[in-house]
């Protein structure tokens, strides 16, 4: 495509949790789209692609489901544009097993009483940042760079995993939430937990899994000197975001293994325990900002974690 | 262990085209093992299945073969090093050939064997005798035979003109 | 769970489920030769009493209900570390992930019953909804499992945030998932698919 | 009309207990062209030879066939005896009508048919054949020997002591390869180096063996016992004859900070110098891309330390043209490394590991280095990020080697033995430190092995944990190893200050170019293949090419050597005669039909067809038509299926015999 010739344009599929608990993302997307002048377009009545409890105990369900919402985005022109990590995961994985699976493609048109649109790119934010628009268009673009902000990037678990289906980055050390950091003008931060799991899902059914394994992330966080974490997922934002309270009154004071065990405070000695707040930020929140977005139209008043104080004392906002 | 053998009403002759390094040999170790397989296959050795002509397959169907079993070393296993990669590229295309004449490809079988597949190569031989023996027999190359020998006489206008051009 | 004696033989050993699991995920179950990286990058791993590679080996020895009657399955965040970092090619996401379906076709006898439960509620909401409703999820699950008072300090501060929605609408055309539902269980009522 | 000789065996009862005998001779009897048929109960006992040889004297027959066993089995036997009768071999044939009949079959009548099918359809074979020669061929009794670790230094010097010329080409500047960077070998934990230098000397003073370092095989032309292989001698810039070895260019050469490769870049070289102290030969080279002369084209200061002048900036690559009967491959292994591979690359690193990002974190040659008096650090331990001795350290088995997913499916047979060593080494020179093992099978075959593995374990208190690692990353000065014991069930965190690796052994960088050059196979992973796994370990299917090391397949040193001494076993026993026979299975062309087409030349894997011009006596071209050297060619007969204009034969199973058969049909 010729630069300024022709405008990039998406459709969209935001998916529940960015209708929901996630609104400030999809709110932050729709901004950041519009400040760049990039079109997004809404895939009418999508429904829920299923996210990891339908795939858990019924592959069949969730590969219909997405097929199904693959197909009613093929109403709406342009490559699909997904915010969602997890949505994003199950749409490419369902394209990737129907693509090389005919038995299972032919039980899922059943399904869907109709065939499978299996050829649309489906395009994660992040993607379309770095690579559609380009890392030097978007250095370009920034207003306000995040001077001074020191970010953790966080992938969770599903941008880059499993490696043949994401095509997002490499499966073990990406570098492209760090790329568009730089872009924005902020300081990535080098930091262990990375692409460590958050505890997803079990947010719902056994929340000691998500304060344990996001405890770890965060005290990582702390100890690689990040002012904030980055993310691309609701579900990651929730459990960081939401749960972070509960998980300081649950672990105390940093544990040295950053496994919780019960023991880690006795470990950690006398100096005093590193409690500062960690603000969750959408990729598309912090873009949005440094493209010189107002910062009331990006939602950070849905946030628990209030990351207003970080973003006064970087004179961000 | 005592095979109990049935008569049928029509037995195929299977001719088995096979190399002499993973077939031959193949077909030894059935025999030292002491498999059984039905005695409708007669055996020509070559070095490699590089060495078959597909002409050999034809003049087999014209000289009384209801069926025809090509079998060499597996790929990547050639003695040769390469020579069962020729052999499969040039029975691919013959096989197409023999689709376009009309003749029924399950007659003729291509597999690989190696020496130390004693009983694959029962299987191999087994199945083809089995599927060729419903098949019934093959006619329609041996009249052909027939048809088409000739004998040598130039006895028509065209066929002296075609032989003086040759000069 | 108890060291059970294992009896081995043809008896004892549930190959067919084993090969329900393969066909299901796709994936061999005999390619793993036991090097535990799975449970080592496991970040479920202290939670379950069969670490992934010991799920695996039950597998291989034709043991599925013991692995069915335990709760490892239920604990795997299918973050999909152990299949991305299998030097086997053992896709052990996808093999739990068929566990997972054999278990709830069973009706499994787990011990865990809060993870089956949320994804039960989860699935159902679909169903009638088209999308999932946080809200409707939380408060379902609360009241199934008994739990009135959990996350009860969250609810009105999300509310408040606007992260839960109070109402919602349905999907203009929720027909069609009824419909995507409803030939699923025929083609399975049929055979036509597991 | 052929006179022939049809022979049935009865094999005791194997043959005669399915198959009519005394019918089949019969049959045989009763075909044109067949002057004699008899059976008899052993035809490959003495008697039984005996009656052919008089058969074909009383009968004056001209071709024999003995319908007996598998030709796999006796052919050898039948055709002495008809040779030793006044016949030529190749007119004596078998039919197989005991493996191929008597054994396969139960029904008698079925089985005699067939076996007088086969009887037919032989005689034809045997009537149509020729008398053939075996081909001789003339043996240079020079060796060749590429690559200059152990495998090649043992088989040159096992050739050179028989009395025969070896050429050893390196394409390092100095000979000695891995065995020489290693610190002590198990299981008797000798010192590398001190078995190593004697037999490096012992190449350089041995009057049959011609050195060439810094060289590597250009071209290789030729066959069994006459191959032409040019040799290219990359520049030094030291000239050879010249220089004395003093070292003072070494000493005052101004650029001194280049990493040295056999210290695996953890010690420093000057730009002009020799891979290690005991190098052989003690010339220096000058590394051109570090030399500030060739770079900038100031400096000189080696040329002008120089006493004897060997200093040549202007030195050239040269060739030469060796003439060699047999070539003995040994160009061993490298190791497997955990980088990020580029895109495409059938091989993936370790992005779990940091992509060798995490300078603590080192692979097993490196640790040698480390554990060696004459490395980097004098022998102690030292981690090279900060160089202060690690309390902890972490051996990982099994990286890259037994991994599918990342290319390499092999075991590579080495580092069980080696990482016990190395925790042993560990153990020796830091009392106080904690050696881990993360393991998946402990594999120690061979004398002394697993007792060796077990020593490290219960005596030098090595902890073994039986699983791998997931995941290792750096915090603060420490790595942080994340594994799992799957005997205790649960995951295991290590903080450690050194993690060694057990990295896969890989061919050589360019074994695949080498091959090609050679005409010899390869598998996937570019290791070399032997012609038979079992019983040609050491030969190559290219007739008078053999294999030696760790270029075939991971080995030890004991193996290494063992191999090394067979290749030069089957080198001398080529040597041995001055003219080779061989097999007179070979195409011929003829030349008045041939329309020079070189379909043949195209599908000949051997290289055997070579184009031949045929002129008139004017020397003026008439056409130019395919030849085919008997020494080169392998007999499969590839290029007579492939020749449009039916020019090309391959004696032995012409057109015309087995027409014949399929006519006997």
């Amino acid at each position: 495509m010729t630069p300024g010739k022709k405008r990039l344009s998406y459709s969209y599929y935001p998916g529940c949790s960015l209708h929901a608990s996630g609104r400030e993302y999809d709110i932050s997307t729709r901004a950041l789209f519009k400040a760049l002048n990039v079109g997004l377009k809404e895939v009418p009545d999508w429904f829920c692609c299923g996210a990891t409890p339908a795939h858990n105990v019924d592959e069949l369900l969730s590969l219909s489901l997405c097929a199904k919402n693959l197909s009613l985005a093929e109403e709406v022109e342009g490559d699909l544009a997904v915010a969602c990590a997890a949505c994003f995961s199950r749409l490419k994985t369902t394209q990737h097993h129907l693509k090389e699976d005919d038995t299972k493609r032919k039980q899922v048109e059943v399904a869907i009483d109709g065939p499978a649109a299996l050829n649309k790119p489906v395009k994660h934010i992040l993607e379309i940042l770095a690579r559609e628009f380009g890392l030097a268009k978007l250095e370009e673009s920034v207003k306000k760079p995040l001077m001074g902000l020191k970010v953790a990037p966080y992938y969770g678990c599903l941008l880059t995993r499993p490696p043949e289906v994401p095509e997002l980055d490499d499966c073990e050390d990406p570098s492209i939430m760090e790329d568009v950091l730089r872009a924005l003008g902020a300081e990535p931060v080098k930091w262990s937990h990375r692409m460590e799991c958050c505890g997803a899902n079990f947010t719902l059914s056994r929340p000691g899994v998500v304060l344990k394994l996001s405890n770890a992330i965060l005290e990582s966080a702390r100890i690689a000197g990040a002012d904030c974490i980055m993310v691309a997922c609701p579900l990651c934002h929730g459990n960081l975001d939401i749960r972070q309270k509960e998980i300081k009154e649950a672990y105390g004071a940093p544990d040295s293994t950053l496994f919780g065990n019960i023991f880690g405070s006795e470990l950690h000695g006398g100096s005093a325990p590193d409690q500062r707040d960690i603000p969750i930020f959408y990729v598309t929140q912090l873009a949005a900002l440094a493209m010189g977005v107002a910062s009331e139209s990006l939602g950070f008043e849905s946030v628990i974690t209030d990351p207003k104080p970080l973003l006064r004392d970087k004179q961000l906002l | 262990m005592h095979v109990e053998v049935t008569k049928h009403d029509f037995e195929p002759k299977i001719v088995a085209f096979v190399c002499t390094w993973c077939t031959y040999a193949g077909a030894d170790l059935a025999g030292t093992s002491r498999m059984q397989y039905p005695p409708n296959v007669r055996v020509l050795k070559f070095p490699c299945t590089g060495r078959i002509d597909p002409v050999f397959i034809l003049r087999a169907f014209q000289k009384g073969a209801d069926g025809v079993l090509v079998s060499g070393c597996h790929p990547g296993d050639c003695h040769y090093m390469a020579g069962n990669f020729h052999a499969r590229r040039r029975f691919a295309a013959f096989r197409a050939l023999l689709d376009f004449v009309g003749v029924d490809l399950n007659r003729l079988q291509f597999s690989w064997v190696s020496a130390a597949e004693g009983g694959k190569w029962v299987d191999v031989v087994t199945e083809l005798t089995e599927r060729v023996r419903t098949m019934g027999p093959m006619p329609e190359f041996k009249e052909l035979e027939h048809e088409e020998q000739w004998s040598g006489a130039i006895n028509t206008p065209e066929l002296k003109e075609a032989y003086d051009s040759i000069g | 769970m108890k060291n059970k004696l294992m009896h081995l033989s043809n008896e004892t050993m549930n190959i067919g489920f084993v090969k329900k699991v393969e066909a299901l995920s796709g994936s061999s179950v005999r390619r793993c030769f036991q090097c535990g990286k799975c449970s080592a990058g496991c970040p479920m791993s202290t939670f379950m009493e069969h670490p992934p590679n010991r799920v695996v080996r039950l597998l291989q020895l034709g043991q599925g209900q013991r692995i069915l009657a335990g709760r490892s399955i239920w604990y795997c965040a299918s973050c999909e570390t152990c299949t991305t970092r299998c030097p086997n090619k053992v896709d052990l996401a996808a093999i739990m992930d068929a566990l997972r379906k054999l278990s709830w076709d069973a009706d499994g006898p787990s011990k865990e019953s809060y993870v089956q439960l949320a994804n039960r509620l989860f699935i159902e909401n679909i169903r009638t909804y088209g999308r999932q409703y946080e809200l409707r999820l939380g408060a379902a699950f609360n009241m199934k499992s008994g739990q009135f008072l959990k996350d009860l300090m969250l609810g009105p501060k999300l509310i408040s945030k606007g992260k839960l929605k109070m109402f919602h609408s349905k999907n203009k055309n929720i027909a069609e998932i009824e419909g995507i539902f409803k030939r699923i269980e025929e083609m399975r009522k049929k055979g036509e698919a597991l | 009309m052929s006179r022939i000789g049809v022979f049935v065996c009865h094999c005791g009862e194997n043959i005669s207990r399915t198959v009519d005998v005394e019918q089949v001779a019969k049959a045989a009897g009763e075909i044109p062209g067949v002057a004699f048929s008899c059976d008899y109960k052993y035809m490959c006992s003495d008697p039984g030879q005996t009656l052919l040889k008089k058969a074909v004297a009383e009968h004056k027959l001209d071709g024999v066939l003995v319908a007996a066993c598998s030709p796999r089995m006796h052919e050898k036997t039948f055709r002495k005896a008809a040779e030793a009768a006044g016949l030529n071999p190749y007119l004596c044939e078998m039919a197989n009508i005991r493996e191929h009949c008597s054994w396969v079959h139960e029904d008698r009548d079925m089985a005699t048919a067939k076996a007088k099918d086969i009887v037919k359809l032989m005689v034809e074979r045997v009537r149509k054949g020729k008398s053939l020669a075996p081909i001789t061929v003339p043996v240079t009794k020079r060796a060749l020997v590429i690559g200059g670790g152990i495998a090649g230094i043992q088989a040159a010097l096992d050739i050179a002591d028989a009395g025969h010329r070896v050429v050893l080409v390196e394409r390092e500047p100095s000979i000695g390869g891995h065995m020489a960077q290693l610190s002590e070998t198990f299981p008797t934990l000798d010192c590398s180096q001190c078995i190593m230098t004697p037999k490096m000397v012992d190449v350089a003073n041995h009057p049959n063996i011609t050195l060439f370092t810094y060289s590597e095989i250009e071209k290789v032309d030729g066959y069994i016992g006459n191959f032409q292989v040019t040799v290219k001698h990359k520049a030094r810039s030291v000239d050879e004859s010249k220089c004395t070895g003093c070292g003072i260019c070494m000493t005052k050469c101004p650029k001194k900070k280049i990493p040295n490769e056999f210290d695996q870049g953890h010690g420093m070289r000057p730009a002009i110098y020799v891979p290690f102290p005991q190098a052989v030969p003690n010339t220096p080279v000058i590394d051109r891309e570090n030399c500030t002369m060739f770079q900038s084209g100031k400096c000189g200061v080696c040329a002008k330390v120089c006493g004897p002048g060997a200093v040549d900036y202007e030195q050239q690559d040269t060739f030469t043209v060796e003439d060699v009967g047999a070539i003995v491959v040994a160009t061993g292994f490298k190791l497997y490394t955990i980088d990020r591979k580029p895109e495409g690359s059938p091989i993936q690193g370790y992005g779990e590991f940091g992509y060798g990002t995490i300078p603590d974190i080192i692979d097993g040659m490196t640790f040698e280095r480390l554990a060696s008096a004459s490395g980097p650090t004098g022998g102690k331990i030292l981690r090279p990020s900060d160089g202060k001795e690690p309390k902890q350290v972490v051996f990982i088995q099994c990286v890259g080697s037994r991994a599918r997913e990342k290319g390499i499916s092999y075991c590579s047979k080495v580092c069980c033995m080696y990482t016990a060593k190395h925790t042993m080494l560990y153990h020796h020179k830091v009392h106080d430190g904690q050696a881990y093992v993360f393991f998946m099978d402990a594999r120690t075959p061979g004398k002394g092995y697993d007792e060796f593995w077990r020593r490290a374990v219960e005596e030098e208190e090595a902890v073994y944990i039986r699983g791998m690692v997931s995941r290792m990353y750096q915090r603060g000065d420490k790595i942080v190893v994340m594994g799992s014991d799957i005997q205790v069930g649960v995951q295991v965190e290590i903080e450690a200050d050194l993690v060694v690796l057990a990295t896969a052994v890989q061919p050589q960088d360019g074994a695949d170019l080498l091959a090609q050059k050679l005409g010899i196979s390869y598998d996937k992973y570019n290791f070399y293949s032997e012609a038979h796994a079992k019983l040609k370990p050491v030969e190559c299917a290219t007739a008078g090419i053999y294999l030696a090391g760790a270029c075939q397949g991971p080995k030890d040193i004991p193996d290494t050597v063992s191999q090394a001494s067979a290749a030069a076993a089957k080198v001398m026993t080529l040597f041995a005669k001055d003219k080779l026979e061989r097999d007179p299975v070979v195409a011929k062309v003829n030349e008045k039909y041939c329309v020079g087409c070189f379909a043949c030349k195209k599908v000949c894997a051997y290289g055997a067809i070579e184009e031949k011009e045929i002129r008139d006596r004017q020397g003026n071209l008439v056409k130019k038509v395919a030849y085919v050297n008997p020494g080169v060619c392998g007999g499969c007969g590839t290029c007579q299926a492939t020749c449009p204009s039916k020019s090309i034969e391959l004696d032995g199973y012409t057109d015309e015999q087995i027409m014949a058969m399929i006519e006997a049909l």
